[in-house]
């Protein structure tokens, strides 16, 4: 490549900075990113956090455990439901407070249709972001069905606050399972579609093959999790590891790739939400009678120490740790958040790519931005 | 009949001198609109105007969902002609904030609303949006509504509120076009006192 | 492997390691700062324990002295443990970076210095992510008191 | 002008009583004032089909409220652009910055007062019609160009940059499809095409297999030529924002908006020229009858355009190297190699 070499002495180019501003499309809301670009080749990627910022760390050391539970919603909106259970659960086992099978089992069938939503609103920006415009009503509309079920049972659409210390706010409600039912066999007609739609098109596949590629150990090594550390072969599915509510009682299998490049971990959360959709299956049919809310304290007070409680949402593994004094309210409480996470990934994955490419690995490690900044 | 005021026993009397007065920065009223003279050129421009807001493409959180899904095939505000979300803010003439305005995130909103070209609008979609939300005690870092840094037209309660209330918002602001004169907008700029929420 | 286990063969790398084990599910390894760096070392290192993955790092503040805990698990072996760091200087609180043993500690440790003004020396590009540059203080502090911005009900 | 005084000009003539070079220059007035109006009447016509078809496409509705189905919400908007305020940023280079839209519309227009919509229905008929057509439309490149370079922003800059590579590497392989069916009519000039067409049938059915290669060939370069999915990394949505027109606001992004549907008018308006005879009615029922070709015309390019529209609305889009690749190492030989068979066929006559 003699020309090459001399072409690089003539020719003087320069790096420049790029801000991929706080109001970006590709940005999936407010995050800030500092390319450095040779053209069109990315040098170096800098993740600029903070602008959807809240606080929520410091409102958490104010409020009871029952009003934090009201705040878990607002981090990750797409898997709210999972936040709330993650400490509604670690408060129940500090406080020793015991929660029935029926219990567990709607809490499992809410987590995974929150986990279906959520892949399908990925799967819709997706697609938008590598150019595909009509994914984006096809994966909106599927989510609409779901957010009738969790109007109907829950009170709200987006951010449910459905399960509290010692159980859920309401029953089901009577057509719960047969909306359910009526989803799950919509969408398993309509799953095949999205396939069709993009992910055999070979633009899509040109596109993300063979792009962003991470190794095994360095997604160990970055403390990555969820689909997108499941594309690199790490099995780092806390439902299996440490199974919480009814998920020992459930039999699934944890979807592993082994390219960790963009289509693995697009081909992932596909299979993903197959495995949601067979789970809630095998619990629709059987949910056990009893209480849906179990008798607890008006105050509840943890005793002195610190506990942990992880939880899977769609987005990796959610770590609540709380260090409580025996006070009402807790003295830290840290959300250990999936996405701040995987963006430990994004720069070793896009230097020597093109911006295009940039755009389609932030969309593929499906990063909420309140679930970084807190 | 006196109407009544529920007030789920919340003594309002001293509610309101309690918030009023450590309510932080100042609020800018919104200037365009609402005035009776409209001749037939403004009417003409007016409908134009109304029936083609293009909103700019910003979503901050949680609400941003929900004007996704206003967008979606059931909510579908494309009947209306909204569907035309531009990226840059030179294009949009409506802004819908929908989600929280951080106090990093102020400035930037202030820049965007700025570069928009001049009949420019505003909703404030969200609770947050409207008055700092949920995060109002207790955060140190979240602007207690984004009116502290530009004037908003529409504001839009719940959080986060449901697609059907966004469009009612839209409706009300096109309500609200349809009485603006080009002579009153012309002369005053709402946004000389403005302060970003964060000087007192 | 169990608590004990661990305790042993971590008790064997140097004597001023304190253990705790009550009031967690985990055991606790309180480390003193100077030795940081050689510990966490042999930690990800050492086959037995084989700590790889390190699930989180908190910074906390305990009133009088300032802390990190770090989360670390095993991805071979499946078990975690915390390890915890002290310093009573609340002026310049600093500590080794572990940045270059665990790379997930980058933003974590610029978080910390964000949130509670702890310094990491040898961190590459230690800076405040979440707040603005000049924003004065630290917020997650005790004793930080921000009458402007803050509404404490 | 076919005939040297057409009935304008007889028109103005007789009834008006003005003299002939008078007449002449009236009548180019009107014309323009037509071709202005039809302009403009295309470019809305074609954003609501745009926007109607992706609602077809993507399970919604699409502007139906103003008017019976929405035809008055292009209006609407295009009321409201003339209303906005032009802004733009500071240190933007004044010069270029005004002049780069006026480049797109210029050009558009002047590609659209060739085109045959029907026999007695042609502004211009120079010698060199499609030619002349590749060539004004290679001229907008620099439009875009100045745009993306007098803006001052990174993001149009870049925008800027892709087009310039973009345009002119797809005129190559649009320019050899012309070329290949050049060799089979023998002419460049449009009537004549159109002519040769009445005789031997469509030319994609008299040029059988080179003509559909070419016809392949030209609607995928065409899709590149006119900036649209999946070719639009120019204004990439999910990139670069609005790319090269990102500080453009009110009629100067208007220009842009109704130049890129106007373009993509022009593309398909050549490809039905070339393959599907411009205005001869399917087996030449209604050939005879004067003025009628405009509605074949306008039938067969709209088909075109729902074609293009639904490129738009299934194809994700591709990164900058792959679009070169595919036009520097496949279309292009592929599109020389067209010509030689073209060649061949027509050497040893096996045309219809």
């Amino acid at each position: 490549m003699g020309n090459q070499q001399f072409l690089a002495d003539k020719i003087r180019t320069e790096e420049y900075l790029l801000n991929m501003g706080p109001q970006h499309p590709a940005t999936h809301g407010v995050m800030r990113m500092v390319l450095k670009l040779d053209g069109e080749e990315i040098r170096d990627v800098e993740p600029v956090m903070g602008y959807i910022h809240r606080s929520i760390e410091k409102m958490c050391e104010h409020v009871s455990y029952k009003q934090a539970i009201h705040l878990t919603d607002r981090l990750d909106y797409l898997s709210s439901h999972m936040n709330n259970e993650a400490v509604a659960l670690l408060v129940e086992k500090a406080a020793g407070i015991e929660v029935n099978d029926r219990i567990k089992v709607i809490r499992t069938i809410m987590a995974e249709l929150t986990r279906l939503a959520s892949h399908q609103l990925w799967w819709a920006v997706m697609g938008m972001d590598t150019g595909a415009l009509t994914t984006f009503f096809y994966g909106f509309r599927d989510r609409e069905l779901i957010n009738d079920i969790f109007e109907e049972t829950c009170g709200s659409r987006l951010t449910m606050n459905y399960s509290l210390i010692g159980g859920v706010r309401y029953d089901l409600h009577e057509n719960f399972v047969k909306r359910v039912k009526d989803f799950i066999a919509h969408f398993k007609k309509k799953l095949p579609e999205y396939d069709n739609l993009l992910s055999n098109n070979v633009i899509f596949r040109k596109r993300t093959e063979g792009i962003g590629i991470l190794t095994k150990e360095q997604v160990i090594d970055f403390g990555m999790n969820g689909p997108t550390a499941r594309a690199s072969g790490f099995a780092c599915d806390i439902r299996k590891k440490l199974p919480y509510s009814a998920y020992d009682k459930v039999d699934f299998q944890e979807i592993l790739a082994t390219e960790g490049d963009a289509f693995a971990r697009y081909k992932v959360r596909i299979l993903e939400m197959w495995e949601s959709m067979s789970i809630i299956e095998q619990l629709i049919d059987n949910i056990p009678e009893g209480e849906h809310r179990v008798k607890t304290k008006a105050v509840i007070k943890l005793p002195e120490g610190e506990f942990l409680q992880r939880v899977e949402t769609a987005r990796g593994d959610l770590g609540v740790y709380v260090i409580s004094d025996g006070k009402k309210n807790p003295y830290r409480l840290k959300f250990r958040s999936p996405s701040f996470a995987n963006m430990h990934g994004l720069n070793t994955m896009s230097v020597g790519t093109k911006i295009a490419d940039l755009v389609v690995n932030f969309s593929t490690i499906d990063v909420v931005v309140p679930d970084i900044d807190r | 009949m006196e109407k009544t005021r529920i007030t789920m026993g919340v003594d309002v009397k001293n509610m309101e001198t309690e918030l009023g007065n450590e309510f932080p920065g100042n609020v800018i009223p919104a200037a365009n609109g609402g005035n009776i003279v409209v001749t037939k050129l403004d009417a003409a421009i007016n409908w134009g105007r109304k029936h083609s807001l293009w909103s700019l493409y910003f979503g901050t959180s949680c609400c941003a969902i929900e004007m996704m899904q206003t967008g979606a095939p059931r909510h579908d505000y494309s009947r209306f002609g909204f569907e035309v979300a531009r990226v840059t803010p030179r294009q949009a003439d409506l802004i819908i904030i929908a989600g929280t305005i951080t106090v990093k995130m102020a400035p930037v909103l202030r820049r965007l609303y700025d570069q928009m070209a001049e009949p420019k609008y505003v909703i404030a979609m969200g609770a947050c949006a409207v008055s700092g939300g949920p995060f109002y005690f207790n955060s140190y870092s979240v602007v207690r509504g984004a009116d502290h840094v530009i004037p908003v037209d529409v504001y839009v309660p719940g959080c986060p509120p449901r697609p059907e209330s966004l469009l009612d918002a839209m409706f009300e602001l096109q309500n609200k076009i349809t009485e603006e004169s080009m002579a009153h907008r012309v002369n005053n700029n709402p946004i000389d006192g403005f302060d970003e929420g964060t000087t007192k | 492997m169990g608590n004990t286990e661990l305790k042993n063969i971590i008790g064997s790398w140097s004597e001023n390691l304190t253990f705790v084990e009550e009031g967690s599910e985990f055991l606790i390894v309180e480390v003193p700062a100077n030795e940081l760096r050689d510990i966490a070392e042999k930690l990800k290192t050492n086959k037995d324990t084989a700590f790889d993955y390190l699930f989180s790092l908190t910074g906390v503040d305990y009133g009088t002295e300032l802390g990190i805990v770090y989360h670390i698990e095993s991805t071979t072996h499946n078990h975690m443990i915390v390890m915890k760091v002290k310093t009573e200087d609340r002026e310049t609180p600093n500590f080794d970076t572990v940045t270059d043993i665990w790379a997930a500690a980058y933003f974590n440790e610029s978080e910390a210095y964000d949130l509670f003004g702890i310094k990491f020396n040898g961190h590459k590009n230690l800076r405040r992510i979440f707040l603005d540059d000049d924003w004065k203080g630290w917020p997650l502090r005790k004793d930080y008191v921000d009458e402007f911005n803050m509404l404490t009900r | 002008m076919t005939a040297n005084n057409t009935i304008i000009t007889d028109f103005l003539m007789n009834e008006m009583h003005l003299t002939a070079d008078l007449a002449f220059w009236v009548e180019i007035v009107v014309v323009a004032a037509v071709y202005l109006g039809v302009f403009a009447v295309l470019g809305l016509f074609l954003v609501w089909m745009e926007r109607r078809v992706a609602a077809f496409f993507q399970l919604r509705l699409g502007p139906n409220r103003r008017g019976p189905a929405g035809i008055f919400q292009t209006v609407a908007d295009a009321l409201k652009l003339v209303s906005k305020e032009l802004t733009g940023t500071e240190k933007r280079d004044r010069f270029l910055y005004t002049i780069a839209p006026y480049f797109v519309i210029v050009t558009a227009l002047m590609a659209l007062a060739v085109l045959p919509f029907s026999y007695e229905l042609q502004a211009f008929d120079i010698n060199l019609g499609v030619f002349f057509i590749t060539s004004v439309s290679s001229v907008a490149v620099i439009g875009i160009f100045l745009a993306g370079w007098a803006s001052n922003n990174k993001f149009s800059l870049i925008g800027g940059m892709r087009s310039g590579i973009q345009m002119i590497s797809y005129e190559l392989s649009t320019g050899m499809v012309i070329v290949a069916m050049a060799v089979l009519t023998g002419t460049l000039q449009l009537s004549e095409i159109v002519g040769y067409q009445q005789e031997h049938g469509w030319l994609i059915l008299s040029g059988h297999i080179p003509a559909i290669i070419g016809f392949m060939i030209f609607m995928i370069a065409g899709t590149a030529e006119s900036n649209r999915t999946p070719f639009d990394l120019v204004e990439a949505e999910s990139e670069l924002g609005s790319g090269y027109h990102s500080e453009y606001s009110g009629m100067n992004f208007a220009y842009y908006f109704l130049a890129e549907f106007v373009n993509m008018f022009i593309i398909s308006a050549m490809a039905v020229i070339l393959f599907f005879g411009a205005w001869l009615s399917p087996f030449g029922i209604t050939d005879g009858i004067p003025y009628v070709g405009v509605i074949w015309f306008v039938i067969k390019t709209l088909g075109i355009v729902f074609v293009m529209m639904w490129f738009r609305w299934t194809f994700p889009r591709f990164r900058i190297d792959q679009l070169l690749t595919l036009e520097w190492k496949y279309l292009i030989p592929i599109s020389m190699v067209n010509i030689v068979l073209m060649a061949i066929v027509v050497w040893l006559g096996l045309t219809f």
